[in-house]
């Protein structure tokens, strides 16, 4: 049990990353399914940056760097030339699997698997005091700085969202456009910048995928950007029912991995599991939802 | 209004232009054709990167041209839907540039006969599958359940062994990227064979990622099944297997490897690799066709005897992995096996 | 300086969708500390013409000067620098956030270089609010005010960006009578201390009571600057309209009394989640040959009312009836089908589909009688369009998208395609929220033909003035229940005060109904 | 007369108001096109050649390439009638692979049905379609579920579950490929432009693209269910049953998902393949938002769509593409292909 709350944290902060960056475009107002795309993007640079600077705080950054060009181009295409979201979204998800590729074949000659070995593995860190905790601090301790930096990053978006300006603004714009432009502010300005906090957030969030291996698989990301846009629907795009959600769909594919040990029953069966689960707690959270604003019969 | 009305023209002059230049850099290359050389398709049911076996088939074929001026290559990759495979290589054998088509994977003599049947003169080698009597086809089908059954002998020690990360428990795991009938066939079944040979209470935790590339997923349940006992591993999961690598290293695990000598993606923990001579038969095969030896309508089921499947000794880190007891036991094995004396049936397909 | 506060001087602007020029040479002087009202029909360019003072339009020619300086104003943030603020008819509010989240939105005190200081806020924001006498509470939810709440928030907006020039459109289009009253006040006080008010109406009787001057536009000219003491009502109005006009509406006396059409009887309606009930043992009954009236402050229970008779809101308890069947489970579809004809107050939202057609806007509720084996019989229906657009001269074509139609013409689609509908009874919701005089007077004249063609009209209204000059019996709402029933003499005797006191619930009901 | 036929068409097909605009887009995606295969290719002009030129160049390729865009057609299609009521199908993946599925496994088990079977099996693989799609609408109609992420979710699950079906129980033990039996001969369609994968499938893509464009425009259901998409309020104000409209689109729409899927096998495959439907969801979407979801406007941007992906297949097969780079040539398309700022070039400017 343990073992699998644990998994599940780790399983889940990918996702949360993913998540938290789309909260930012999806509070503006703008569906943004480029999530897949852009953690491909920033997986692949970022080791590739680690790898050429030798620093992994500097490979992540210009990783960081490289996806907001990715995000740039997104979010011009949208929002100057007013393409549809949608489209230029699965546009960017097309062009970030192209383009690790065809930059793989460049860099390194290989446009499958690259491994880099100079790149040792994350450090773990036992947290001192919650690490005796029974339950939680097997669920808490002992990760990868980035699962820390993820929470603190939720923190520090929540602080953004909430507690800003900028935050109060880029929610207005989400939920009444007309309110900035009667006042004189560019609810696309706002839009272009959660473009790119989003991009900020996927690199980091394909950082984590990419940097835990020490190597770049072609479409490493396998979906997580689509499960991400889930999360953030299931959380009720607040920050911590982010967490939650990301969590649910984590423990769902750490339960799944284990069962596949466990149950003799056929893996694909298995494999649908977050999906059946992810769906459920979606159904139940808008039951619940619902029932509030139900008129009394 | 008026500059509108130049806009277009504009555009449109341009676009006739490009076009036409299109067209007349298509005709001139065309006509500069005139020696034909050995034209080979090298047609790929996947991409090339990342898989050993069509990394060897697209190298030998490209060594073989090399070494040979008047033949050229092609390496097409038709990518992993299965259901466009047909269609692609209609195309490519429509154009009737190629001589031959080289391929490698189980399914494709299905859509060898059917292609071939609407191009009577095209003439296809696949290896890694098995067809009989199709007198454009000839195949060579690797006896991967004998690869998969002495690695699993070969895992079969380890586990039993009292070797650093080896434990008590008997079971040894079987990563997937997904199942298809080879896999569920003859590597699942021959490497759990492999190992019960050794000792037959061993049980097998055979698991799957879902897709070739979630290394991700793969090193979540490499963990699982190290926590549940294996300390073990073979894998057959394209890019997915770094996941098992990096566990592997990093909790502790053992691992053996199909096809490729992969010893160097987990140092001290790949204990040993399969070998599969893909390269070698392709040359073979490419210079039977040079000089028209081809026995079309034939298959032949190719492994350690023949050559064609082997075993990775060579490698400084096979010697330095393995405790000498458990490297005489298995290379006795492989005397075995090399000289036909270990018995199985080969399951069908 | 002067004391001219604004002048805006040959102002012309074209809309490039339309190619309709709003703006044809347009000049107006605002003076300091004067009230002015900007006047005329629906569409005359008022609106236009003060969004180009807002910064929100670009004109193509004209010059504008603000105290006295030569100025550019090209956004809403240049206006506020130099001091002029706009309360938009429509409100710009983001109904989610709280008030002083509404007011500081884009001019933020700060607690530190990144922190919004929320205390500060809630303070600046309760100082201003005191300061004129407001009485909103800064960390309310503005989805939970009222209209004339939300209104005393746009206020409170600019006033916090320490506007002197303050600009309001149609302001008291969604106002009852006391919010009226006390708006005025306020925009009173606010001109005492110096500020300048342009206030866009064409309300006649409040050009007469609050402005001290009158600009006058019609189709994008500007008419002329009037001292509203020298022009009176008929004046305004032949200025505005370009003919002599009668305001006045004519209407025969209430006389007989019919048959019951419509019960309710002890209706309430409670949600789940919410203490108050939105509608407590609601009771009346609607008869034909009447339009009965229903008066209330926003808030009170016209919103759920409305929904419960157009059938899109549940009841938690009570019984309606109509012509003796329960109808009180009946949704939407059933009471359509049973010949509910219904005008709704928000007629963007619910009245109409913007984007599909005004033939297809027109057959909603009637869409049966337009299709036979369940395909729609396309020469009928666009017959019927331009009968029906032929009647009520609806300026227009019937494959023309509705939302491209004015506000009055959308409504005059409305009012048509219900009067095809309706049976014996019909719900108007503020049929004249934001019409000009001649389209408010239109709808007026309808609903009176179908009272005297024997419909039980119910009318649902928080303009007082057409409340008592329509209804032949009044039902008052305060917090969702009924206190006061007027009828006959006492209709005539009663006060505007006297109903604003009912209203809010200051008084007990006193006419018992049946 | 004329001028108003011009309109109308306009309107009908969602032709952008300018026809300057669409060819300012067609151009710069051209010189991306044309830059990129400068950029990425050693032999630029036989890549152009081969992009543009292939799809066209004889019966084999056009057929193939007319034959790719019948699925596109049925499941944008179904794209757009969800769209048209207001609600988003994002699960035509599975609804398409389960539909297919379905068919074929229908359509094998009836072989001796003769036409009735083919029918049977028709029917049941886009009732099965329908069925997932409708049960997200039935929980929004129900809870409010937002059933953008439902049907996501559920067609990543079944996708799952009929990979296991394909794969295990119902594999053909007669072929390599992961795939189930084949239908039987007499079930399949007639190729028309032999030999090219072509089928007569594509005839039913237009009779249905017309049967589609009828219903919403000429049936009562379909005005009510267009109604209910412009603006669900005034529909319910209308008397339009509210619910019922959550529903009946998304069980149509994922049923054209499962037609699609149906007549992928029964024209072109034969056999249910594992993941032969991988890719093809998004597709159809883009497709359906290429033609703003206008029925008679999906057939061109089906086209299009079509024309694109076998000139990048083509280019692939003669000259030194690879997948890689096809994929970016089509990101590049995507990215110009909707902008509204592009396509109002040319209309009238504003004066000053």
């Amino acid at each position: 049990m343990n073992a699998l709350l644990h998994s599940a944290v780790a399983i889940m902060t990918p996702l949360l990353l993913a998540a938290m960056g789309g909260l930012f475009t999806e509070l503006s107002g703008m569906l943004n399914i480029a999530l897949e795309g852009l953690m491909l993007m920033g997986a692949f640079s970022s080791i590739v940056f680690t790898y050429l600077s030798g620093s992994m705080i500097w490979g992540v950054l210009l990783g960081i760097v490289a996806t907001m060009l990715l995000a740039t181009l997104l979010a011009v295409v949208t929002l100057n030339l007013k393409s549809n979201v949608f489209i230029t979204g699965l546009a960017t998800n097309l062009l970030a699997s192209g383009l690790t590729i065809v930059l793989s074949f460049r860099l390194f000659g290989n446009k499958g698997v690259v491994v880099f070995d100079r790149i040792g593995s994350l450090p773990r860190w036992d947290i001192p005091l919650v690490s005796d905790i029974p339950v939680l601090g097997a669920m808490i301790s002992g990760h990868s700085p980035f699962v820390y930096l993820s929470w603190v990053l939720l923190a520090l978006s929540s602080w953004v969202l909430y507690k800003t300006p900028f935050g109060l603004r880029l929610r207005a714009a989400g939920l009444h456009e007309k309110t900035l432009v009667s006042l004189g502010l560019s609810p696309s300005a706002y839009r272009f910048i959660a473009f790119l906090v989003s991009a900020f957030a996927c690199a980091i969030a394909g950082a984590v995928l990419t940097l835990n291996l020490g190597a770049f698989v072609p479409n490493i990301t396998s979906g997580k950007g689509w499960i991400a846009l889930v999360v953030i629907f299931l959380g009720q795009k607040k920050p911590l029912g982010l967490l939650g959600a990301s969590l649910v769909f984590g423990f769902a594919d750490a339960f799944s991995n284990y069962a596949q040990g466990a149950w003799n029953v056929p893996a694909d069966f298995i494999l649908a599991i977050p999906y059946l689960f992810t769906l459920l707690a979606m159904v139940i959270v808008s039951i619940h939802a619902d029932w509030k604003e139900r008129i009394k019969r | 209004m008026n500059i509108r009305k130049m806009l277009v023209t504009i555009l449109v002059a341009s676009m006739v232009c490009s076009f036409g230049s299109l067209a007349a850099a298509g005709m001139t290359e065309q006509a500069s054709q005139e020696e034909k050389p050995l034209s080979v398709l090298v047609y790929i049911t996947g991409v090339v990167a990342g898989s050993p076996p069509y990394t060897a088939l697209a190298e030998g074929a490209n060594q073989f041209a090399a070494e040979h001026p008047n033949v050229k290559v092609k390496i097409y990759e038709a990518g992993f839907n299965q259901a466009e495979w047909e269609e692609q290589l209609t195309s490519l054998v429509a154009t009737g540039e190629y001589d031959i088509v080289l391929g490698s994977n189980p399914s494709l003599p299905e859509i060898a006969v059917r292609v071939g049947s609407k191009f009577p003169k095209q003439k296809f080698v696949i290896t890694d599958a098995f067809l009989e009597g199709n007198s454009q086809i000839r195949t060579y089908l690797y006896n991967q359940y004998e690869q998969s059954l002495y690695l699993g002998y070969l895992a079969g020690l380890v586990t039993v062994s009292d070797m650093p990360y080896a434990n008590k428990a008997l079971k040894v795991g079987f990563i997937a990227a997904q199942e298809y009938p080879l896999l569920n066939k003859h590597m699942v079944p021959g490497f759990l064979a492999g190992a019960r040979m050794i000792n037959p209470a061993i049980e097998l935790d055979f698991r799957v990622v879902g897709n070739w590339f979630d290394a991700n997923k793969a090193a979540d349940l490499a963990s699982s099944m190290r926590a549940a006992g294996v300390d073990v591993f073979a894998v057959i999961a394209g890019g997915a297997a770094q996941g098992l690598f990096r566990v592997a290293q990093q909790q502790g695990a053992y691992i053996v490897y199909h096809n490729d000598n992969e010893y160097k993606a987990a140092p001290s923990h790949v204990v040993g690799c399969g070998s599969m001579e893909q390269r070698k038969l392709v040359m073979e095969v490419l210079s039977d066709v040079l000089s028209g030896s081809v026995a079309y309508g034939t298959a032949s089921i190719v492994g350690v005897k023949e050559g064609y499947l082997g075993f990775h000794f060579d490698d400084p880190a096979y010697v330095r992995n393995l405790p000498q007891d458990i490297r005489d036991k298995f290379e006795a094995f492989m005397q075995e096996v090399r000289e036909g004396r270990v018995s199985y049936t080969l399951p069908p397909l | 300086m002067s004391d001219t506060a604004v002048t805006m001087h040959d102002i012309v602007k074209t809309y490039r969708e339309t190619g309709r020029c709003a703006n044809d040479h347009v000049d107006l002087t605002v003076g300091r500390g004067e009230i002015l009202c900007l006047a005329g029909e629906n569409g005359a360019g008022k609106t236009t013409l003060m969004k180009v003072l807002y910064g929100m339009e670009k004109p193509e020619s004209g010059t504008i000067t603000v105290m006295g300086k030569r100025v550019k104003i090209d956004s809403p943030l240049d206006a506020n620098r130099l001091g002029i603020g706009m309360v938009h008819q429509h409100f710009m509010l983001v109904d989610e956030y709280t008030v002083a989240q509404n007011v500081i939105l884009g001019r933020e005190p700060m607690h530190n270089r990144f922190t919004i200081d929320a205390d500060a806020a809630k303070r600046l924001v309760d100082e201003v609010i005191h300061a004129h006498g407001f009485s909103i509470d800064p960390s309310a939810r503005v989805g939970s005010l009222t209209v004339g709440q939300k209104q005393q928030v746009e206020i409170v907006k600019m006033l916090y960006r320490d506007v002197d020039i303050l600009i309001l459109d149609e302001p008291t289009a969604v106002l009852t009578e006391q919010e009226t009253a006390s708006l005025f006040g306020t925009l009173r006080t606010l001109r005492d201390t110096g500020k300048s008010l342009i206030l866009i109406t064409h309300k006649l009787h409040e050009i007469k009571a609050i402005s001290d001057r009158v600009a006058i536009m019609r189709q994008g000219r500007m008419v002329g600057h009037y001292e509203t003491a020298s022009v009176d009502e008929r004046e305004l109005a032949g200025l505005m309209m370009g003919k002599s006009f009668s305001p006045a509406i004519g209407k025969t006396p209430y006389g007989r009394k019919q048959e019951t059409v419509l019960r309710f009887a002890q209706v309430s309606v409670v949600r789940r989640n919410q203490g108050r009930p939105m509608l407590k043992d609601v009771s009346f009954v609607a008869r034909t040959g009447e339009i009965l009236g229903f008066a209330g402050v926003g808030g009170n229970g016209l919103g759920e009312l409305e929904s419960v008779l157009a059938g899109t809101l549940p009841i938690s308890g009570g019984t309606i009836t109509h012509r003796g069947q329960d109808i009180s489970k009946s949704d939407a579809h059933r009471l359509r089908e049973r010949g509910l004809a219904y005008v709704p107050s928000d007629r963007l939202k619910v009245g109409s589909a913007l984007e599909a057609s005004v033939s297809e806007n027109l057959i909603i509720a009637a869409r049966k009688r337009f299709s036979r084996h369940g395909m729609m019989r396309g020469k009928h229906i666009m017959q019927h369009a331009r009968t029906l657009i032929d009647t009520y001269s609806v300026q227009g074509t019937a494959d023309m998208p509705i939302g491209t139609l004015s506000g009055g013409n959308i409504q005059k689609v409305i009012l048509a395609r219900e009067i095809a509908q309706y049976r014996d009874y019909i719900v108007f919701s503020e049929p004249t929220w934001g019409l000009d005089i001649a389209s408010s007077k239109f709808v007026h004249t309808q609903m009176i033909a179908l009272r005297d063609a024997g419909a039980s009209v119910l009318l649902l209204s928080s303009n007082l003035d057409e409340i008592l000059s329509l209804s032949d019996r009044v039902l008052i709402f305060s917090r969702g229940s009924i206190v006061a029933e007027l009828e006959g003499e006492r209709l005539h005797t009663v006060t505007k005060e006297e109903m604003g006191a009912y209203m809010l619930g200051m008084h007990v009901r006193e006419a018992a109904h049946e | 007369m004329n001028d108003r036929m011009d309109r109308r068409w306009k309107r009908f097909l969602g032709v952008p108001r300018s026809a300057l605009g669409s060819l300012v887009i067609l151009f710069i995606a051209l010189a991306a096109v044309f830059l990129l295969s400068f950029l990425l290719s050693k032999t630029p002009a036989r890549t152009l050649r081969y992009f543009f030129i292939g799809p066209l160049q004889n019966t084999y390729y056009l057929g193939n390439m007319l034959n790719t865009s019948i699925p596109l057609i049925f499941s944008a299609l179904g794209v757009s009638l969800a769209m048209r009521a207001g609600s988003f199908n994002l699960g035509g993946e599975g609804q398409l692979y389960g539909g297919a599925f379905i068919a074929t496994v229908s359509a094998v088990a009836m072989a001796g049905w003769g036409i009735a079977g083919v029918i049977c099996a028709i029917v049941l693989g886009a009732v099965t379609g329908g069925v997932m799609a409708a049960f997200s609408g039935y929980l929004r109609m129900k809870w409010q579920t937002n059933e953008l992420i439902t049907t996501f979710l559920l067609s990543n699950a079944v996708s799952l579950v009929v990979g296991y079906l394909i794969a295990g129980p119902f594999m053909d033990p007669a072929t390599n490929l992961i795939a189930t039996r084949k239908i039987p001969e007499s079930f399949r369609f007639s190729r028309i432009l032999e030999p090219s994968n072509l089928s007569s499938a594509l005839v039913m893509a237009l009779v249905m693209t017309v049967v589609v464009h009828l219903y919403l425009y000429r049936t009562k259901s379909g005005y009510e269910l267009r109604m209910y998409g412009l603006n669900p309020r005034f529909a319910r104000y209308g008397g339009i049953n509210s619910g019922s409209y959550l529903v009946l689109p998304m069980f149509l729409s994922g049923a054209l998902y499962g037609l699609g899927g149906a007549m992928a096998i029964f024209g072109t495959y034969y056999a249910c393949m594992k993941d032969f439907s991988v890719g093809m969801g998004w597709n159809a979407l883009a497709v359906a938002l290429i033609a703003r979801f206008r029925p008679v406007a999906i057939i061109p941007a089906a086209l299009f769509f079509a024309y694109i992906e076998s000139g990048a297949r083509n280019a692939m097969l003669h000259s030194d593409v690879t997948f890689e780079i096809a994929s970016i040539v089509q990101s590049v398309v995507f990215f110009l292909v909707t902008s509204s700022v592009l396509q109002r070039i040319g209309t009238k400017r504003e004066r000053g």
